[in-house]
């Protein structure tokens, strides 16, 4: 019964719920921050993995650009994404 | 070396404690400029504490440590000031509780829309 | 057992980080689900410079650097979507 | 815990599958794409991890001469390193194409783009 | 209606299927035979202390390759894609002002940001990070200045000349491995040096350096266009 056990378990809960969020929320500004809380809870799970080269790298790419290239493309979007 | 990691243990749950304030005040605030007032005050001054305490019980990281909190105190009054605006711009009302509008006033005598 | 004090205080950081999401999920208007990453952002710092003290490793407050950098990025970029300047 | 990392990997991947093939909306399906991508890596990343081991980086806790009984694989960490940017490259072509698509059609349903269907 | 049930049937076999790899996993003991040689020959043979790194840049040096050449051909294809605004259409936009405050903060953060993406990608063989991350950080800090300014366009000059120029040199130092050592992308055409420097580890932290330069050009130059796109097609 460590701590990181109980860390992951509810990391793991966290990233679930908020994949669940990402895929059925009506407001798609809301699925794109839910995808991105993803990848920042994924990164938390790398370094207690041992993987801190793969979390630097989320970190970075997974909730920084990509959630900002999701929001280019969503500012071209906007009006006509329902449908 | 058991006493500076009491210290720091100490001092870490004082921080810790300032990040539940943080997400209480989150919570509980009535409306968006009183959330983020509550959530990036009190976070970072919380996260300040909480790493304090971890260079308290192991001294050779502190470099890191330092360079870790300017870079927090440089870039979480910036989010929270263009959060803010951007919050105002949209036209997200406030709470009914709320007396002043500065920004709205200002905006008014400037003639802005 | 000398990490007990740390362990207490990561566990309060994980309710105040399960506290945020409650907002992130309820918030009712977009800025305030930004407010709330923000806050998680800021939690999870904590968390990782806890879990580089418990392991033991200072290399891995690198990512926590990296974090501390680049969370700011992406709550720009939505404040200027939401005041539509982007 | 590794256990609890791989079967939450797992659980991503059907996640993202079902809102791939599900949604309706072409910017739902890149989100469940870039999903399913996390969740794949997070299932390699814990196929990496071996018991009470620590990160493969040499410094002062680790030495040289125990290297081998001390750390965690290294292979799957540097697929995984090259398999993220190369998802965030994919998402960018998808992305791309989808505003061309909404440009020609105005909409992002992907129940009104027919051309090819049979 | 059928289609959805279609969907969720396949989904249930891919979920099945799953489930049998997960229940088939066992934890390993012992490192496989492939990492235990990388584990034990890698830090005398190359010099680097992060064993990923050592894999990423030398073991696996053309997979790496492969992969730069996939985000060459990303941003060729966007820019393909994407036709760039001129600069009249883009001062007659009209996007909301920034603050005074994001300028200031902005100017100051920038430096720092590039500062740091340079010691992520120069210390990729002591501590965690290298060029996919130095990149990545590098590419933020040129999207924060695109977000502070946003009518400015330029810079796409810059942009291609970095990324043709550390291109070049990547290829040109894989080969120049071929003649000076044991083969493309050998890190040995330098002197290995002392273990746990910063210069050792022989042509590792140039390589990852020229990698991360070519990534951050590379994805800045796809946030540009993906920023700078036209209305219409």
């Amino acid at each position: 019964m460590s701590f990181f056990l109980v860390l992951t378990v509810v990391l793991c809960a966290v990233m679930l719920g908020s994949a669940g969020m990402a895929l059925y929320h009506k407001n798609l500004a809301a699925t794109v921050i839910a995808a991105g809380l993803v990848s920042l809870v994924a990164s938390i799970i790398y370094l207690i993995l041992a993987a801190p080269d793969v979390a630097m790298t989320e970190a970075a790419i997974g909730s920084g650009l990509s959630t900002v290239m999701f929001f280019y493309v969503l500012k071209r979007v906007r009006g006509g994404e329902n449908g | 070396m058991n006493t500076l990691h009491i210290i720091g243990g100490a001092v870490s749950i004082l921080g810790a404690l300032f990040l539940l304030l943080a997400s209480i005040g989150l919570i509980r605030m009535p409306d968006v400029y009183n959330r983020m007032q509550a959530g990036t005050k009190a976070t970072t001054f919380g996260t300040i504490m909480f790493l304090a305490g971890i260079g308290i019980a192991s001294p050779g990281w502190i470099p890191k440590l330092i360079v870790l909190v300017v870079f927090i105190v440089l870039t979480n009054p910036i989010s929270s000031h263009i959060l803010a605006r951007a919050a105002h711009f949209a036209g997200v009302p406030l709470a009914d509780r709320s007396v002043t509008d500065k920004l709205a006033e200002h905006r008014q005598k400037a003639g802005d829309k | 057992m000398a990490d007990l004090l740390f362990i207490i205080a990561g566990s309060i950081a994980i309710l105040a980080g399960l506290l945020g999401l409650i907002r992130f999920v309820i918030g009712p208007t977009l800025p305030d689900r930004v407010v709330a990453f923000d806050v998680l952002t800021i939690i999870s710092i904590s968390v990782i410079s806890l879990i580089a003290h418990l392991a033991g490793r200072v290399i891995y407050l690198d990512a926590a650097i990296v974090y501390g950098l680049l969370s700011f990025l992406g709550v720009i970029v939505v404040a200027r979507y939401v005041e539509r300047g982007l | 815990m590794e256990y609890v990392a791989l079967a939450t990997g797992l659980i991503l991947v059907i996640l993202g599958l079902y809102g791939i093939v599900a949604q309706r909306n072409i910017f739902r399906i890149i989100i469940g794409f870039s999903i399913f991508d996390t969740g794949l890596h997070v299932v390699l990343v814990s196929i990496a991890y071996l018991k009470n081991r620590t990160a493969p980086i040499l410094d002062e806790a680790v030495s040289k001469g125990e290297a081998a009984s001390k750390i965690v694989d290294p292979v799957p960490q540097a697929l995984v390193l090259t398999a993220i940017v190369i998802g965030v490259a994919i998402t960018a072509l998808m992305l791309t194409f989808a505003l061309k698509m909404y440009e020609k059609r105005k909409t992002l349903d992907i129940e009104k783009f027919e051309d090819l269907k049979w | 209606m059928v289609k959805k049930l279609v969907a969720i049937a396949i989904l249930a076999g891919i979920a099945f299927m799953l489930y049998g790899l997960f229940a088939s996993y066992t934890q390993k003991e012992t490192l496989p035979k492939t990492s235990r040689y990388y584990a034990i020959k890698g830090p005398d043979e190359l010099g680097s202390a992060n064993l990923v790194t050592s894999v990423v840049v030398t073991y696996r040096g053309l997979d790496t390759l492969g992969e730069v050449t996939i985000l060459f051909t990303v941003a060729s294809i966007i820019g393909f894609f994407l036709r760039s605004r001129t600069k009249r259409e883009a001062r007659a936009e009209n996007p909301r002002e920034t603050s005074e405050i994001l300028h200031t903060g902005v100017a100051f953060l920038v430096p720092i940001i590039f500062v740091f993406g340079a010691y992520v990608f120069i210390g990729g063989h002591l501590s965690p990070g290298g060029g996919f991350q130095g990149g990545a950080i590098i590419a933020s800090g040129t999207l924060l200045l695109f977000l502070a300014q946003p009518k400015t366009s330029g810079g796409h000059t810059l942009i291609t000349f970095v990324e043709s120029v550390s291109g070049i040199a990547y290829v040109g130092i894989g080969i120049a491995g071929i003649f000076l050592a044991n083969g493309f992308l050998d890190n040995r055409i330098l002197p290995v040096g002392e273990f746990g420097t910063i210069f050792s580890a022989g042509a590792i932290p140039i390589i990852y350096s020229l990698i991360g330069l070519k990534v951050g050009a590379e994805l800045s130059a796809i946030l540009y266009k993906l920023k700078d796109a036209k209305e219409d097609a």
